[in-house]
C-alpha cells in the first residue's frame, strides 16, 4: 500500500489523475508527511496542496471544481492561521481545520475498511456455492422472477424513451418545382406580352402553405427558364411588386 | 494405516467433497488426479465418499466416468411438492407492472398509452394471478373503466415498506439507470461527471 | 423420543439437506415451514444439520435468516474451480460498497461527502445490478432522498453471517467517524437525519 502511494506521488507530474478527488489527494499528502495521521498539520498540508494545485493549473486549466474549492478553503484557513487572531471574526479557522481533519480521517478509515472487506474470502473466489443447477421435474410451480433493479430499470427505459420520442413531420401537399416547370413550359411560346406570373398558377389551390409552395415553385421554375434563355422576367414596382414574364426572342 | 495417512485420507475426502459440490458439471474421474494420482486409491476414495453419503438427503451418483451430487430419490419427491421454478417475467409484464407501480391507479388504456402498444390479454391476468396487482376503483368517466393498483404482496416481493420507497425518476437518472438517453441532447454537464 | 419420531427426525433432516443443497441461493428459514412448522424445532433441525456438516468439505453457513451450503474454508484454498468470477470492482465502486456496508442506510450525497468527490453515474448502478445493494427507505428530510442498504447476497459473497461480522465495525462505531459531517461538499438537505 505504502509503495503504491509513493508511486502515485512520483507519477503525479502535474496531473491529478491518480487521485480520486481532492480529499484523497490531501490524504496522500498527509501520508507523505509520515506522521501520525491523527496529528494532521493543516498548515504544511495546505502549502503542499496549493503548490501542487498551482503547478497543475498551469498544465490543465480545466481542473475539477472540487480541487479548487478545497484549494480555496485551504488558502482561507492558511491566511487565518497565519494572521494574528481576530477576536471579532465569526469564522474560526480552528473549526474549519478540525472539520477538514475529520474528513481526511474518515476517508482514511473507509479506505482501510475497503481493504479489509475485500481481503475477506469471497464467494466464487475463495469459497464456492453449488455448481450444478438442480432441475426438479415434478410438480413445478412457476414463480415469476423480477427484482427491484429490473422493475426500476424497465420503468426508467420507458420514461427515457418517452423523453426522446421521434419527431414525425406531417405529410403535406406541396407543389414541386418540377411540376411548375412542366406547366410553365407548356405556355412559354404563347407569352408574347408581359404577363403576371400569378396568371399561370393553377386554380383551386387551398391553404396558405400550399399557395406559398406553388408560388415559390413557379418562381424557381421561371428562373430556370431565364437561365435557359427562354423567357425574361421583371418586377412591376407600381403594381404590388408583381412579377411579370415574357417570351425571350 | 498410520495416523498420518488417516488424516491425509480425511483431508482428501473433504477436498473431493468440496470439489464435486462446486463444479458446474459432473466431474470426470480423470480430472481428480490432483487429489489422488493413484487410480486405485482414487476409486477407493470415491467409494468412501459414496458410502458416506449413501443414507443422506444428497447422494453421490456415478454417471459413466463422472460423479456428481444429486438429491436422493427418497426425498426428492417430498421436496418437489414445494419446488418452485423461477421464470423471468416477460418484458411486457415487467413494463406493465412498473407502470402500474409508478402511476396507480391506472386503467388498461392509460397503460397502453404509456407503452405505445396494446396489452395482450394475458398480461394483466398474469400479474393479477401472481398477486402483484389488484383492481382498484372504477373511474367516473364514460365507460367507467377499471383501474389497477399494486398489492401488499408486491411490496413484499420487492422489499419495499411503502410505495413512496420506490426510487424516483430523478434518483434513477442519478444512479445511472437511465442510460438510453440520446447522446445528441445530453447535458454537457453530465459528460464531465463521467 | 420413541422410534417413530426418531425416524421422522431423520427424514426431516434429509429433506432439509436436499432442499438447501438444491438451492443455489441462501434459503430463507421461513420457507422451510413445509418441513417443520414449529420454529424451535426447525432451528434445532438446522443446528443438527450444521453440526453434521461441521467437519466436512462443505459446511452449512448461516447468513442472517438464511442458510446455504458453501465449501469449507479449510479446503477452499486447495481446490481450483472455474466459477463465474466478477470483474474486479473499480476503486470508486469498492469504496462506495464499503461505505454503504458500514454506514447504512446512507444517501448518495452522504457517500459523496465522505469520498469528497461526486459519484460517477454507473457506480451505484453497478453495485445494484450485481445485487449487493438495494434501495432502503427514503429519509424524512426535504427532497426525501433515497438511502442504500446492502443485501443478503452481499453478506453471502463476503462470507458474513451478519453485518456485525464486518471487520472493524465495532471500532468504527466507537470512533465517532460515523457522523455525517462535511465542510466542503455539504448538501443541507441531507444533513438532518431521520
Amino acid at each position: 500500500m505504502e509503495k503504491e502511494i509513493e508511486k502515485g506521488l512520483l507519477t503525479f507530474n502535474l496531473s491529478l489523475d491518480g487521485f480520486d478527488g481532492p480529499i484523497d489527494m490531501l490524504l496522500n499528502l498527509v501520508r507523505e508527511q509520515k506522521i501520525d495521521i491523527t496529528k494532521i498539520q493543516i498548515l504544511p498540508l495546505a502549502e503542499q496542496y496549493l503548490l501542487y494545485l498551482k503547478k497543475a493549473i498551469k498544465e490543465d486549466i480545466d481542473l475539477a471544481a472540487e480541487y479548487l474549492v478545497i484549494g480555496a478553503v485551504l488558502t482561507h484557513i492558511k491566511s487565518k492561521l497565519l494572521l494574528p487572531k481576530d477576536e471579532q471574526s465569526e469564522e474560526d479557522p480552528e473549526i474549519l481545520s478540525e472539520l477538514l481533519k475529520f474528513q481526511i480521517l474518515k476517508l482514511e478509515k473507509f479506505q482501510k475498511l475497503t481493504k479489509s472487506l475485500f481481503s475477506r474470502p469471497q464467494l466464487g473466489k475463495n469459497f464456492y456455492s453449488r455448481g450444478i443447477q438442480t432441475i426438479l421435474k415434478k410438480n413445478i410451480k412457476y414463480k415469476y422472477e423480477i427484482n427491484l433493479y429490473k422493475l426500476t430499470s424497465v420503468y426508467a427505459e420507458i420514461q427515457s424513451n418517452k423523453e426522446n420520442t421521434k419527431l414525425t413531420i406531417a405529410h403535406s401537399n406541396l407543389y414541386t418545382v418540377e411540376q411548375a416547370l412542366v406547366n410553365l413550359k407548356k405556355h412559354v411560346s404563347n407569352i408574347k406580352e408581359w404577363e403576371s406570373l400569378l396568371l399561370f398558377i393553377p386554380r383551386g389551390i387551398k391553404g396558405y402553405l400550399e399557395y406559398k409552395s406553388v408560388f415559390s415553385s413557379y418562381f424557381v421554375a421561371s428562373l430556370e427558364l431565364i437561365k435557359e434563355g427562354r423567357i425574361k422576367i421583371k418586377q412591376d414596382f407600381k403594381n404590388n411588386n408583381n412579377l411579370q414574364i415574357i417570351k425571350n426572342n | 494405516m498410520n495416523n498420518k495417512s488417516e488424516i491425509d485420507q480425511k483431508l482428501k475426502l473433504k477436498i473431493l467433497e468440496a470439489y464435486i459440490f462446486a463444479a458446474k458439471d459432473p466431474v470426470d474421474l480423470s480430472s481428480l488426479k490432483f487429489i489422488e494420482s493413484d487410480e486405485t486409491k482414487l476409486n477407493e476414495l470415491v467409494n468412501n465418499l459414496q458410502n458416506k453419503f449413501s443414507d443422506y438427503g444428497i447422494n453421490l451418483v456415478k454417471i459413466k466416468n463422472s460423479i456428481a451430487f444429486r438429491t436422493s430419490e427418497e426425498v426428492s419427491g417430498l421436496i418437489n411438492i414445494k419446488q418452485e421454478i423461477l421464470k423471468p417475467l416477460s418484458r411486457a409484464a415487467s413494463e406493465t407492472l412498473a407502470i402500474i407501480a409508478y402511476h396507480q391507479p391506472i386503467t388498461r388504456t392509460q397503460i397502453e398509452n404509456i407503452r405505445g402498444v396494446s396489452l395482450s390479454r394475458g398480461t394483466l391476468d398474469q400479474l393479477f394471478e401472481i398477486g402483484w396487482i389488484k383492481p382498484g376503483r372504477k373511474l367516473r368517466t364514460p365507460g367507467r373503466p377499471m383501474t389497477w393498483l399494486t398489492t401488499i404482496k408486491f411490496l413484499d416481493h420487492f422489499g419495499l415498506s411503502d410505495l413512496s420507497d420506490l426510487p424516483g425518476i430523478d434518483e434513477l437518472k442519478k444512479s445511472g439507470l437511465l442510460q438510453h438517453e440520446s447522446v445528441l441532447f445530453s447535458d454537457p454537464k453530465d459528460e464531465i461527471e463521467e
